[in-house]
């Protein structure tokens, strides 16, 4: 940011774009993932769409996360819950009626917006730790509830196969899951909710949640509903975790309750971690960083030992807890930091 | 004055043309030059953030924990160069700090509490109620509520405790930030006349930084006023309270009666319906 | 590196076909998916070695660790430009995830994963080289019934798709042979302690426990056994047991009786099978021990099955059209008659309409940690254990 | 402050009357109220009533139960099954204290809860943000109304900058500020929802004399502009006798003496446990 | 299917594998006790204990072949110097953090351990060495008994327990830590040193943790990764007993023992297969929403 400039209106300064050097930066870089399909295919086309679609499960995360300070470690079970109701509207349709796959998704993430406010009612009373740990063990009973066949008659199945064709909605458009389309649907779907999660956060109601991260007591006595908001953080939060999965599931083209599990939400919470809490181009930012570090370090590993890429985890533990000591609010932050101190320097303080 | 020539060869604390950074960037304090004779009591006046606790940190070396530095001149202990060492350091040569706003353990009892005072004789299993004479010596309401839990007293009650629990560990300097506030008139009356005796009898090197000024300073030998990091004023207790800006700004004895009652409405703006 | 690879996209170099190869090398089903991974990419240098085809096979592998997303990009990855004929995969994650793919792109998928689903006309590119889940708890049903008609039988299996699939078939086959039956046990693959379930056994008088897992829990099982219930006969489905385990701890793996549709390590060594070259070669020049059970077990064997399969399909595929194509592979897969596999398994036959490789279940015993073959069971392959 | 006048030795027993208000009428009142922590009475059978553009003080040791109190009427504690809660009249008892503060009664806070990681704009925008309830739907697109209140609360929260003298800092993050503008912030937080009662919990502790003098200010405009009832826990007696119109002496939870500053400070049981000798 | 025998034993493989719970659940309390940390690698420090003996008592990893009681032993060492390795090089860093970033520290730290054990162990189940798999057992009435294992976590978890308790309430190091742990600041103007009070409480959490993993690994004849679970499983026996309740801790681990065993022996039937791991998990939720101070929990005053 230039020195000297000021906003002279508050709707300047809540723009999305609020610097020339950003809107140039938008124009020049927004038809880059639009176009990227014409060079690049395969397995990098392929890891590019699991960026976007882990991206929005993780612009969920950042809504509890990082707007509403709740620790949610549920990511699996919201994207379990988001996964089966799609493929199961997919098969049998919403009351009948093909609804096709884009409605499905989101009545899928409905769903898993719905288990999200249950989980979420205890911070009525409690905060931090037993938010989660109630949320861990919403994730232990996820994997047991879609591996229980007695409970077929609910989840549909503990392994459900997708059909790659289907009406983008209702029967029309129909596509048949090639590597392009779905890097289409991602892409536009995570663009979707990247726009929608950073008008959350310079709306009223984004304060409100920052407002509540920062001193919940202060806020109640404030005029603002605490548990409501917290409950409309996990609701919104749980809808684009809900939606990613069922996002993944049509990806993938088949779900199983062990595609869902703890590492799921580990991962995500390295993305968060890394690109910055709270912010959403840190969340998108971490989520291609990590991803692409991932796929380096894999390869790396492989290259020294065979079962060296049990390492990984521990790289990436290592990463978190550097990158936590060092630079709490992750790598924008830093950057900025680092812009900052440009601009001083020579003068330490 | 109760200043002794004979062992007064070095002064308990000296403080030569200190300045302190908090954060790496936050500048607290800036070029202060001050010491403590033994026996006396000091008093550091001046408006919030104008830097006393922050000296009173850096001297106990708790400052070092919230990041805060010393990043030119010296501090002195007994002669002793301790600038920036850290608490550990200073505890074992005799400092004791009471830190703003009566951090008692609230979870643990009051014994418990006075407990944590032995831990500087050396780590020891075992204690008796001897090991606390010197607390209810001076506090003595502390014995009948030995098996309550700090939590549960009142505020007069938890600045006492913390006070004795200080006591038991023997110091040589005892540092006290803001020990009357937010207390009953009464208790801070009390508080500043056992403060007084302890430093007579135990002779006990004390700096005292508090909001009220008008009490420090009875009780005090000599007095700092601080004002944005830098020593404004400096004289023995006796001169300071004569002093004019001292009367206006902190003694409030210059004005009579009524002070906030005149305020003229002098900056009405429009205002919202 | 990963990247890099993706990069280049799923080519390999003109004359050589690509059969690729996605294995888990360090997941959580490595210590079984390492020596399978081994033993495949052993077998197709032997074969590029050895000539048996006139083109290279172009062997690309990715370590998915077990993990569906990395299963799916390298999937994508080798068929992101021309899609190879066949892909050789390992487990459950990775081919149910894939097999809609596979399906869809038309490529034939070799695997591990040994589920009766897999040979249904929903997955019609799916192809394995052992009796079916199902078929090899038959298998064991069958032995109890020729040889202890009285004596009652339990299930027990985590309570996961891959612990589920032989149930059902079982028990229906279990009936039909007048089998007294029990309530069925369920040991989690993370279980801990099976001393519940051991009571329940013995509660119910089981002197037969089937069981479909995997070697921890099975490991779980057998040792809560010699205090609970030591009388208990413990039966184990293809992946509860190998030379490895039974060779670490041979008192607790003492009696289990295990049925496979293909013949274990030392079995292989000390026959004259022709594959058996294969693996004597392998390990000379990769400079390994035979007495190394870590990769010198059945799970070896089952890595170069696949290599086989691919092989065998590639050159029949070469008869029918083209060899780089995944129909072709498919219809050459089908060409497969009462096929042997150079002796490492039972006769294997594939048609159009059953992909079940073969219905001879091998019974083996451990004793003194190692695996005594008892005697082949032959099942009769009816159509409607198809899928079940 | 002066104590030239002889004081009484008999307590005044006008001092210990119940509420001059009866709690069900006032603007803001509580009948019969206690409130236990464990084997802790932090309030003890507490009645008040206090009337509309009333300014009451409330003084007495720490640990009295002042702000204990302070918490039962806005909400933030419930009291114990009993006692009763009024605000405006109406028995708020089972309301949560983000429903009164909604309904006219702000409050500041002893320890600031300010949020820490905004600037001062921001604070104040935030609480101003409830007030018209942020909308889902327009809070996701983020359009035409949504911005249009965003405008027109900005122009409210500049007011009460301006008011405050707080212009200067508004783009200032919270953590550098002196105390005597954070707890100007602190106010303007509680202004921008406009309330007709507001508890000042011990709003001029820490402040120098300037700061105080400038926050008196303020509150007295407010007070005398508005008719704004207000009630304050302070420890500066001075303070308490120069500007309130009543005041309260909490000791160990219980009411001791109630009334007219000038009596109340000259009270001898007063005298004896609060003031002391002097 | 309710007969007074199998009950008892039901009861008593409960309360063995509940006492085995207890050893890790009152490591997780220690910690969070005197050092505020949410420690939610409790189940990969389990791991570490069993997988230390299989790494120091059996050739296959290092080549080591010491005597079971030496392995032993240097696994609970190990331990102990793990704790101040873990002060020095990580908690130090995060003293006065938010809770967050001390619970992802820590998730991050689980990650870390198991992956490094994968690497060094691989991913199998490592059987322990005879020594290690003691046969005797003590007969109890109705035709129950007790193995050697859980004698020995139910011995063990009570001699932890009451020695902890006793510590805490009348040692000055007892004092000094749980002062340490209410407010540091002023513990450290009393000469106290938080590092080393953190050394302490990580050293011991660690050490009775290791304990609890290689008696869980015993329990099974050999260490297996399945331990980690038992991370997941303490925080139902903690919440109940009250976070910070060393006391509550046991006793809320004997609880969770108890239903685990009763739900997969009674229970499968009814709600399906896996309920024995359910059903702590349903017990936590309920506890978190009516009494999330759990037994013996410190109640903390909200205060503005």
């Amino acid at each position: 940011m230039p020195c000297g400039e000021y906003f002279t209106s508050y709707g300047s300064r809540m723009g999305l774009f609020r610097w020339r050097t950003q809107r140039i930066a938008l124009v020049l870089g927004l038809p880059i993932p639009f176009l990227a399909p014409l060079a690049v295919q395969g397995g990098l086309l392929s890891t590019i769409t699991q960026i976007y679609i882990f991206a929005i499960a993780v612009l969920g995360l950042n809504v509890i996360l990082g707007y509403a300070g709740e620790i949610v470690l549920a990511q699996g079970a919201f994207m379990a819950i988001g996964a089966y109701a799609t493929s199961q509207i997919l098969a049998d349709g919403l009351f009948g009626v093909q609804i096709g796959l884009l409605p499905a998704i989101m009545v899928g993430g409905v769903f898993a917006a719905f288990v999200a406010i249950m989980f979420g009612i205890p911070s009525f009373r409690v905060k931090g730790f037993y938010i989660a740990i109630s949320t861990l063990a919403l994730q232990f009973i996820s994997e047991w509830f879609f591996n229980n066949g007695q409970l077929e008659w609910i989840h549909g199945g503990t392994q459900q196969t997708i059909p790659f064709e289907v009406g983008l909605v209702g029967q029309w458009f129909t596509i048949t899951g090639t590597d392009m389309e779905l890097y289409f649907i991602s892409l536009v779907l995570m663009l979707l909710f990247a726009l929608i999660s950073l008008n959350l956060s310079r709306s009223g109601m984004g304060k409100v949640f920052r407002a509540i991260h920062d001193n919940d007591l202060a806020a109640g006595v404030l005029g603002i509903n605490v548990f409501r908001n917290k409950l409309l953080a996990f609701a919104i939060g749980g809808f684009m975790i809900g939606v990613s999965g069922g996002l993944f599931g049509y990806y993938i083209g088949f779900i199983s309750p062990d595609y869902f599990t703890l590492d799921l939400t580990l991962q995500h919470y390295v993305m968060l971690l890394f690109g910055g809490l709270g912010r959403v181009w840190g969340a998108l930012l971490g989520v291609g960083i990590v991803t692409i570090i991932q796929e380096f370090l894999r390869g790396f590993l492989q290259s020294v030992a065979a079962n060296a890429t049990s390492l990984e985890p521990v790289f990436f533990g290592v990463i978190i807890i550097v990158v936590l000591a060092v630079e709490p609010k992750g790598v924008l932050a830093a950057l900025g930091q680092l812009k900052d101190y440009l601009r001083k320097w020579p003068f330490a303080y | 004055m109760s200043r002794d020539d004979t062992t007064a060869q070095h002064p308990v604390v000296e403080l030569d043309n200190v300045e302190i950074v908090y954060d790496r960037h936050f500048l607290a304090v800036q070029g202060v030059s001050m010491e403590a004779q033994k026996g006396d009591i000091v008093a550091l006046m001046g408006p919030n953030g104008a830097g006393k606790s922050t000296i009173l940190k850096m001297i106990s070396g708790i400052g070092l924990t919230e990041r805060g530095e010393v990043t030119r001149g010296s501090v002195r202990y007994q002669g002793e160069d301790t600038t920036n060492a850290d608490t550990n350091t200073m505890v074992d040569k005799g400092v004791t700090h009471i830190l703003e706003g009566r951090r008692t353990f609230e979870d643990l009892t009051v014994e418990e509490n006075l407990r944590c005072g032995l831990y500087r004789g050396g780590r020891r299993l075992s204690y008796s109620e001897e090991d606390y004479e010197l607390a209810f010596e001076y506090f003595p309401q502390l014995e009948d509520i030995l098996d309550l839990k700090a939590g549960y007293t009142s505020g007069g009650e938890q600045q006492m405790l913390v006070i004795a629990r200080a006591l038991i560990h023997r110091p040589e300097l005892l540092l006290l930030d803001e020990p009357s506030l937010g207390l009953a008139p009464k208790l801070v009356q009390d508080i500043f006349e056992t403060l007084t005796e302890i430093n007579r009898e135990e002779d006990i090197t004390m700096i005292i930084a508090d909001q009220n000024a008008k009490r420090t300073l009875e009780i005090a030998d000599y007095g700092y006023v601080l004002e944005n990091g830098q020593v404004e004023l400096q004289d023995p207790a006796e001169t300071l309270k004569d002093r004019e800006e001292i009367k206006e700004f902190y003694l409030g004895t210059s004005r009579e009666e009524g002070r906030y009652t005149d305020i003229k409405h002098y900056k009405i703006r429009k205002r919202w319906t | 590196m990963a990247l890099a690879g993706c990069l280049g996209g799923g080519g390999g170099n003109g004359d050589a076909v690509s059969v690729p190869g996605i294995y888990d090398m360090s997941g959580a089903t490595s210590d079984v998916g390492k020596p399978t991974a081994i033993g495949s990419r052993d077998a197709i240098k032997w074969i590029n070695e050895n000539d048996e085809l006139d083109t290279e096979i172009d062997h690309e592998w990715q370590d998915y660790s077990y993990e569906v997303p990395q299963a799916k990009s390298a999937y994508d990855e080798y068929t992101g430009g021309n899609k190879p004929p066949a892909i050789i995969g390992w487990g459950t994650s990775d081919t149910e995830a894939l097999a809609p793919s596979v399906a869809r792109d038309k490529i034939a998928y070799i695997s591990a994963s040994y589920s009766a689903k897999l040979v249904t006309e929903e997955s019609p590119f799916n192809f394995f080289g052992n009796l079916d889940y199902t078929s090899q708890a038959r298998t064991l049903l069958k032995w109890i019934s020729e040889n202890d008609p009285d004596a009652k039988v339990g299930f027990i299996f985590s309570n996961t798709a891959f612990g589920k699939s032989p149930v059902e078939g079982g028990r229906q086959y279990a009936e039909s042979l007048g089998l007294d039956l029990a309530d069925n046990i369920n040991l989690s693959l993370t279980a801990n302690s099976a001393q519940s379930q051991l009571r329940k056994a013995k509660n119910r008088d089981i002197d037969y426990l089937i069981h479909q897992n995997t070697a921890a829990p099975m490991q779980v099982l057998l040792s809560d056994k010699q205090d609970i219930y030591p009388e208990l006969n413990v039966m184990g489905l293809t992946y509860t047991v190998d030379e490895l385990r039974a060779q670490e701890s041979p008192e607790l793996f003492e009696g289990v009786r295990y049925a496979s549709g293909f013949k274990v390590f030392n079995e292989v060594i000390n026959s004259d099978a022709a594959g058996k070259q294969i693996i004597e070669d392998s390990f000379e020049r990769e400079g390994r021990s035979m007495d190394d059970p870590s990769v010198a077990n059945l799970n070896y064997v089952r890595g170069v099955i696949h290599a086989l399969m691919a092989l065998k399909g590639l050159q029949n595929a070469q008869e029918v059209g083209n060899m780089s194509s995944g129909p072709d592979f498919r219809q050459g897969m089908f060409q497969i008659n009462d096929w042997n596999v150079r002796g490492l398994a039972e006769p294997f036959t594939y048609a159009e309409d059953d992909r079940r490789p073969t219905m001879n279940g091998r019974v083996y015993q451990v004793q003194d940690g190692a695996f005594e073959y008892d005697t082949t069971i032959e099942l009769p392959r009816k159509d409607e254990w198809i899928g079940l | 402050m002066s104590s030239d006048t002889t004081s009484t030795t008999e307590p005044n027993p006008a001092l210990r009357d119940g509420p001059k208000v009866p709690p069900e009428q006032s603007v803001l009142g509580c009948k019969d109220v206690t409130k236990t922590f464990g084997a802790v009475t932090a309030v003890d059978d507490v009645s008040v009533g206090i009337d509309e553009g009333e300014w009451i003080s409330i003084v007495g040791p720490n640990g009295a139960g002042k702000t204990t109190l302070l918490n039962i009427l806005n909400g933030f504690y419930d009291p114990d099954p009993g006692g009763q809660v009024y605000l405006n009249g109406e028995d708020v008892t089972s309301l949560k204290s983000f429903k009164r503060a909604r309904r006219g009664l702000g409050r500041t806070f002893q320890g600031l809860e300010l949020f820490e990681s905004e600037d001062v704009l921001e604070n104040v925008m935030t609480v101003r943000a409830v007030k018209d309830h942020p909308n889902l739907l327009e809070a996701l697109a983020f359009y035409g109304p949504g911005r249009k209140t965003e405008a027109q609360n900005m122009q409210r929260v500049e007011e009460v900058l301006d008011y405050l003298e707080l212009w200067e800092y508004r783009h200032s993050e919270i953590a550098g500020l002196p105390l005597g503008i954070r707890r100007r912030v602190d106010l303007a937080r509680s202004l921008v929802l406009e309330p007709d009662v507001l508890l000042l919990d011990e709003a001029m502790s820490g402040l120098t004399f300037d700061e105080k003098y400038d926050m008196i200010r303020f509150i007295t405009d407010l007070h005398e502009q508005e008719n704004l009832t207000l009630v304050m826990i302070e420890h500066d007696l001075e303070v308490v006798t120069d500007v309130s119109d009543r005041m309260l002496v909490l000791q160990k939870g219980g009411i001791i003496a109630r009334g007219p500053p000038g009596d109340v400070v000259e009270d001898p049981e007063v005298r004896r446990v609060y003031t002391g000798v002097d | 299917m309710v007969d007074a025998s199998t009950f008892l034993s039901i009861s008593i493989a409960g309360i063995g594998l509940g006492a085995l719970y207890a050893l890790v659940a009152m490591g997780f309390s220690l910690i969070y006790k005197v050092t505020g940390v949410l420690n939610f690698a409790q189940g990969q420090l389990a791991l570490l204990g069993a997988y230390g003996v299989v790494i120091f008592a059996t050739p296959a990893v290092l080549g080591l072949n010491l005597p079971a009681v030496v392995a032993v032993l240097l696994t609970i060492v190990v331990g102990l110097l793990l704790g101040i390795i873990l002060e020095r090089v990580v908690f130090r860093h995060f003293i006065g953090e938010p809770v967050l970033s001390v619970i992802i520290v820590t998730l991050a730290l689980g990650g870390i351990i198991s992956g490094f054990l994968r690497f060094l162990v691989g991913p199998n189940f490592m059987s322990y060495p005879d020594a290690l798999k003691p046969g005797w057992s003590i007969d109890l009435p109705l035709g129950a008994s007790i193995g050697a294992s859980f004698t020995l976590g139910v011995v063990l978890s009570l001699v932890v327990v009451v020695s902890l308790m006793l510590f805490f309430r009348y040692t000055v190091t007892g004092s000094i830590l749980r002062a340490a742990a209410a407010d540091e600041q002023a513990a450290m103007v009393l000469g106290v040193s938080i590092e080393r009070t953190i050394i302490i409480a990580w050293a011991l959490s660690i050490a009775i943790t290791s304990i609890g993993g290689i008696l869980l690994a015993m329990a099974s004849g050999g260490a297996g990764f399945t331990i980690e679970a038992v991370g997941i499983i303490i925080f139902a026996a903690v919440v109940f007993g009250g976070l910070d309740s060393i006391p509550g801790a046991f006793l809320g681990a004997l609880v969770v023992g108890l239903l685990q065993e009763y739900g997969s022996f009674y229970a499968t039937g009814v709600i399906g297969p896996g309920a024995g791991e359910i059903i702590p998990m349903v017990f936590l939720l309920v506890v978190i929403l009516i009494k999330p101070r759990g037994l013996f929990g410190t109640e903390r005053i909200e205060r503005i």
